[in-house]
């Protein structure tokens, strides 16, 4: 099984990264570029069937690891 | 040798390449803006400097191998002029297309400062001509992203072609095993362009310069240098 | 958006941390009620963190004054004359309670915020330092706070670009809740070219630099407002995120702007930002200060005049400008990529006026919001005497070859490799002495002068004398310097303590204090600037008294300053200072007997001194290039580091007399150096020794290659090496407790 | 307009974050892990309703800064 997890920063924390890139493109001359945060996608494969119980394993591996949740939020996408 | 240091936004290194090159050549180096489009006239050595340009965000050296400067250094490049890229000048070469390759997080995932002991892979160039192959020199590495990783054709073909400019390895000269800081493929420390014009290598021989702070044998690449630029003038 | 006028409930001043009778003075000093925002900005001034109000009585005590001082405590950093012109800027501060939070983001911006006072008087950065303490290595949390921190003080001090050059770790229970993370930044300056926050001139533009104002930090009193806010979506952290790369470019910004000579004054946002800096720029130079915050560069859309006031974002500096510089300064600023922009006046109101949006938000005296700041003198009670444990009380349980290797394999006398290879100690090529010895030593410039530096304390004896262990960190501070050559010149100190308001902790502050101030006057060691970090306690329980001391020292050239390791084999090894075999509150008797207890070793101000003054000497005469002290592990653990530092081994061939030898080898008495040397001066040096009144004695030779103690199997370097090196890399690896 | 750009490391390149990541899963006890790959992704604020242009304007984006195309692939959504 393939699950993807996103994790994003929370709205309010600063994103030094998002600001650099958006600085990079707007003097790149890419058009229209109001803002950019950056995030982090984790592509895991899973051994099992169990869609339910690979949720519940890679939220308790977001709470545990792969999100900071003082500064980010995650979510979990399971896949095919 | 007229010597052109990069600055971009975030590079930290440059004094310190800055006083090598004082030091080897006797003459302080230009320092050009990144935003500039031109190097100075007469320019020989181009030199990116070790630091985090744009903070290293996004990639190492992403953004700023994209800025107004490197058309020039890549034209610079492109007439057989030399560059020099060290720490991040080797991670913004990779990323402006000078060097082939790229330069991932470090395989322990941190980020390291140390000596390290390097070896020599080939002598006969402007950059390492004092020093002789397989020799052993000491310098500084202070990286988090100095793993070099490339496809397989491309390492192939760096090693084919005597790219590979040092290895890393231990006090005793063996390359390879716990010797290897940051888990480059092939130990690689540095490498050259085709034309063996350009040197992008993450060490530090421009914080060893100096017996009183670590030691000299940084300066050998600087004196290579001098004397490529004395001989071709004479 | 909150709006201004909200009613002031007693509930609403007390989450703003204002006591009932400071909520009274404050209305008595303004004669109305006050607004929203006024009462935000009272909150950030009258907390500890600004006005200091349970322990400036005590700070006042403190020596601060000694010819080579420019600024004492008072300014941003600490400034002291190095000669040639040139002048140090030093200080430290703690970022704990932000970093048990978050520890990568506590840390960065720890570091962040002490570089920023350093380069805001016009230095250039040229050293870190920190002191980190941790809880139990088995606590939950320990591991990750660890990685967090060193990652984080890595992460900001290398991106910035000044090297990390030493610093303390250390691991006990008592920080299990409460982690401490002090940071201390060095820089150097033009000593006829440091700038201050005094603002002067009436009507000069007040400029804003740096990265733009968010939500970041606005603590406790966010969750309040937040009953305010009906659009309230998810909770806002109060986490602030370093950036220093911004911070990078705001050095080179604001050392290029002082060139031009347009700063008239200076001030960097650090604790509540826009208010602290505003109100201290104005009240320090007699004089009003406007502000419209409708030109504050803000981060965010619909920030209030509350939050905008009280924002922690990083990275950020407030200017009085010279009004005829303004084009050429917002051009530097232009270039650099940061925002430049005047948002208010000096006026000659005295008044501190806050606007948004066309209204007034706050209209306050300004110099009463610091000046008339409370002020507690808070019932303290001296800690209970501890017995003094005599050394023939204490059996030993293991031979002294084991003990040793314990010890020296523990997590607190255990190799820190680990932590400052993270850190780039290296850069800016000046990096004479790097971690791992006695103090930090860095080139000033070009040479041939030198910094040396260090930061130390020593909880465990703080805790059980606090009078003790306050001379006790001092003494090592400077014994430190001493032992590279260096000439100690000034101290920054971090006063990390408990709850204030619980009797025995302030007793604890007070006699750390007092023992502070006695060896910084016996020593010529006078504070220059300091931070105070009070209420680090979780459910009733106190952190150990740690008053963490940063040492500033000038070595007249790099070239001659000595160095841990052995220089040859066969060199005689001279002990200076009396060896009592004091085992009260030493790791010996922790760590192998399991006793955390006794009176800890007391510290003779004149005998340090002596000592001192004469190993000194001796160094500068280049007679000695190999020196170290003995602190934590006594004499045993200095000559194991020795060894280890040079790859040389050693013979104690005859240990102080007298003692039980487990005693003289691990006894933790104080003002005592190891020195090595060339055999055919050690009579000579011993000679004069006696001629000074300083105790010396000859105890053994280096060579080999291994550490032999009385009576015991030699251990090879390398067994000493992989005892010390292995603990905390194992343990971050999760394969130690 | 908002836009996600999310980069991915190709197949074959060494991704030696996500294998560290993928350890500390195991040995964090998280059920079932069996491969991680680390990748990035930006949220973006676009001016203007076309989202064709949109579309364009971040493609050129990526190949010329938010991905480092030797070894990374990027995807281009266009949101509400
Ligand atoms: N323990 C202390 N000893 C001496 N001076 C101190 C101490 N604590 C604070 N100070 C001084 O008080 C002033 C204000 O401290 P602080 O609020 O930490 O500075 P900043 O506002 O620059 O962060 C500084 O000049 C500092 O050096
Ligand atoms: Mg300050």
């Amino acid at each position: 099984m393939k699950a993807r997890v996103t994790v994003t920063l929370k709205t309010g924390v600063l994103d030094p990264q998002g600001k650099a890139i958006e600085g990079a493109l707007k003097s790149l001359g890419i058009e229209g570029v109001e803002s950019v945060r950056q995030g982090k996608v984790f592509d895991i494969e899973l051994a099992g069937a169990d869609r339910a119980r690979a949720e519940d394993a890679l939220k308790a591996a977001c709470e545990k690891l792969l999100a900071n949740t003082v500064i980010e939020n995650f979510r979990v996408e399971i896949g095919g | 040798m007229k010597a052109a240091v990069v600055i971009f936004p975030g590079s930290n290194r440059e004094r310190d390449a800055g006083r090598a090159l004082r030091d080897a050549s006797g003459h302080e180096p230009h320092y050009v803006w990144h935003a500039d489009h031109e190097l100075p006239r007469g320019t020989d050595l181009v030199v990116l400097p070790g630091g985090f340009s744009y903070g290293d965000y996004l990639r190492c050296g992403a953004i700023a191998g994209r800025a107004n400067i490197m058309d020039a250094v890549r034209a610079h490049a492109a007439r057989g002029g030399l560059v020099l890229g060290v720490c991040n000048g080797f991670q913004i070469l990779v990323e402006s297309g000078l060097l082939p390759g790229v330069l991932m997080r470090n395989a322990q995932l941190r980020f390291v400062c140390k000596m390290q002991h390097l070896k020599v892979d080939r002598a006969d160039t402007p950059f390492a001509s004092a020093y002789h192959v397989g020799q052993v020199i000491k310098v500084a590495i202070a990286h988090g992203e100095g793993n070099y990783v490339a496809d397989e054709d491309t390492i192939d073909r760096l090693e084919h072609e005597g790219r590979v400019a040092f290895r890393y390895c231990d006090a005793d000269g063996h390359v390879g095993g716990s010797a290897n800081p940051n888990g480059s493929l092939h130990d690689i420390a540095g490498i050259y362009s085709a034309g063996f014009n350009v040197l992008g290598m993450m060490p530090h021989p421009e914080n060893l310069i100096d017996p009183l702070v670590g030691g000299t044998d940084g300066r050998g690449l600087f004196a290579s240098l001098v004397d490529h630029f004395a001989a071709t003038a004479a | 958006m909150i709006p201004n006028t909200i009613a002031i409930t007693p509930q609403l001043v007390a989450e703003h941390g204002l006591k009932p009778d400071e909520y009274k003075r404050i209305l008595e000093l303004i004669g109305r009620e006050p607004t929203f925002t006024e009462l935000g900005i009272f909150s950030a001034m009258w907390n500890e963190h600004c006005s200091y109000k349970s322990s400036r009585l005590h700070l006042k005590t403190l020596p601060t004054k000694a010819p080579w001082v420019i600024q004492g405590p008072g300014e941003n950093a600490g400034v002291i004359d190095i000669g040639e012109g040139l002048a140090c800027v030093f200080k430290m501060e703690s970022h704990n309670h932000p970093s048990y939070i978050e520890p990568y983001q506590g840390a960065t911006t720890g570091v962040g915020g002490i570089l920023r006072d350093v380069f805001t008087m016009g230095a250039r950065p040229v050293a870190c330092l920190n002191a980190l303490r941790f809880g139990d290595p088995s606590h939950p949390r320990t591991r990750h706070l660890v990685s967090g921190v060193v990652a984080g003080i890595g992460g900001y001090g290398n991106s910035f670009g000044v090297p990390t050059v030493g610093g303390q770790m250390g691991f006990h229970t008592r920080y299990d809740g409460n982690i401490l993370v002090n940071a201390m930044a060095v820089g150097i300056a033009k000593a006829d070219e440091i700038f201050y926050a005094k603002a002067t001139g009436v009507g000069n533009p007040i400029v804003y630099l740096g990265s733009k104002t968010g939500r970041d930090g606005i603590h406790g009193a966010t969750m309040a407002s937040a009953e305010f806010d009906d659009k309230s979506e998810e909770k806002r952290p109060t986490v602030q995120v370093g950036d220093p790369f911004a911070e990078k470019l705001l050095l080179e910004a604001c050392l290029e702007l002082m060139q031009t000579g347009s700063v008239i004054a200076i001030q960097d946002m650090g604790a509540a930002g826009l208010t602290c800096s505003a109100v201290e720029m104005g009240a320090k130079g007699d004089l009003g200060i406007e502000l419209d915050l409708d030109k504050v560069p803000c981060r965010e859309a619909g920030m209030s005049a509350y939050e905008m006031m009280l924002s922690e974002s990083q990275e950020r500096m407030l200017m009085v400008l010279d009004p005829a510089k303004e084009k050429q300064a917002e051009a530097i600023f232009v270039k650099w990529g940061l925002d430049f922009a005047v948002i208010g006046k000096t006026t000659d109101t005295l008044r501190f006026v806050v606007k948004h949006h066309g209204e007034v938000m706050a209209d306050l005296p300004i110099k009463e919001l610091g000046d008339e700041a409370p002020l507690y003198d808070r019932p303290h009670v001296a800690s209970a005497p501890q017995p003094t444990i005599a050394p023939e009380s204490v059996a030993a349980p293991l031979s002294n070859e084991k003990a040793l290797l314990k010890l020296i394999g523990a997590p607190e006398l255990c190799s820190k490799r680990w932590v400052w290879e993270q850190y780039d100690h290296l850069i800016l090529g000046n990096t004479v002495q790097a971690p791992g010895g006695d103090a930090a030593v860095v080139r000033v410039l070009d040479g041939p002068k030198g910094l040396a530096l260090t930061s130390d304390v020593t909880p465990r004896y703080c805790e059980a004398d606090p009078v003790e262990g306050g001379k006790q960190a001092v003494a090592e501070a400077w014994r430190n310097i001493t032992a590279v050559g260096g000439q100690p010149l000034a101290i920054t100190d971090n006063l990390n303590f408990g709850n204030p308001e619980r009797p025995d902790a302030m007793g604890q502050f007070v006699g750390c204090i007092r023992g502070i101030g006695a060896a910084c006057t016996a020593l010529d060691f006078p504070v220059v600037s300091g931070n105070v970090s009070l209420y680090n306690e979780t459910n009733g329980r106190g952190i150990l008294p740690t008053p963490t001391i940063g040492g500033v020292g000038l070595v007249d050239d790099v070239a001659e300053c000595a160095g841990v390791g052995f220089g040859a084999e066969g060199e005689a090894l001279l002990l200076i200072g009396d060896t009592a075999g004091w085992l009260g509150q030493s790791v010996y008797l922790r760590d192998i007997c399991g006793r955390e207890e006794g009176a800890p070793p007391p510290v003779d101000l004149a005998v340090e001194r002596r000592n001192g003054d004469f190993v000194r000497g001796l160094i500068r005469s280049g007679r000695v290039r190999t020196a170290h002290d003995c602190s934590d592990g006594g004499l045993a653990v200095a000559l194991a580091e020795m060894a280890m530092a040079s790859g040389i081994g050693a013979t104690l061939e005859t240990p102080p007399p007298g003692l039980p030898l487990h005693a003289a080898l691990f006894g933790e008495d104080q003002a005592r150096y190891v020195l090595a040397v060339t055999p055919a001066r050690a009579d000579a040096i011993l000679a004069e020794a006696r001629a000074a009144g300083v105790p010396a004695l000859r105890i053994g030779r280096s060579g080999g290659d291994a550490l032999t103690l009385p009576g015991e199997r030699p251990i090879s370097v390398t067994a000493l090496r992989s005892a010390h090196e292995a603990w905390l890399p194992d343990y971050m690896a999760g394969k130690a407790a």
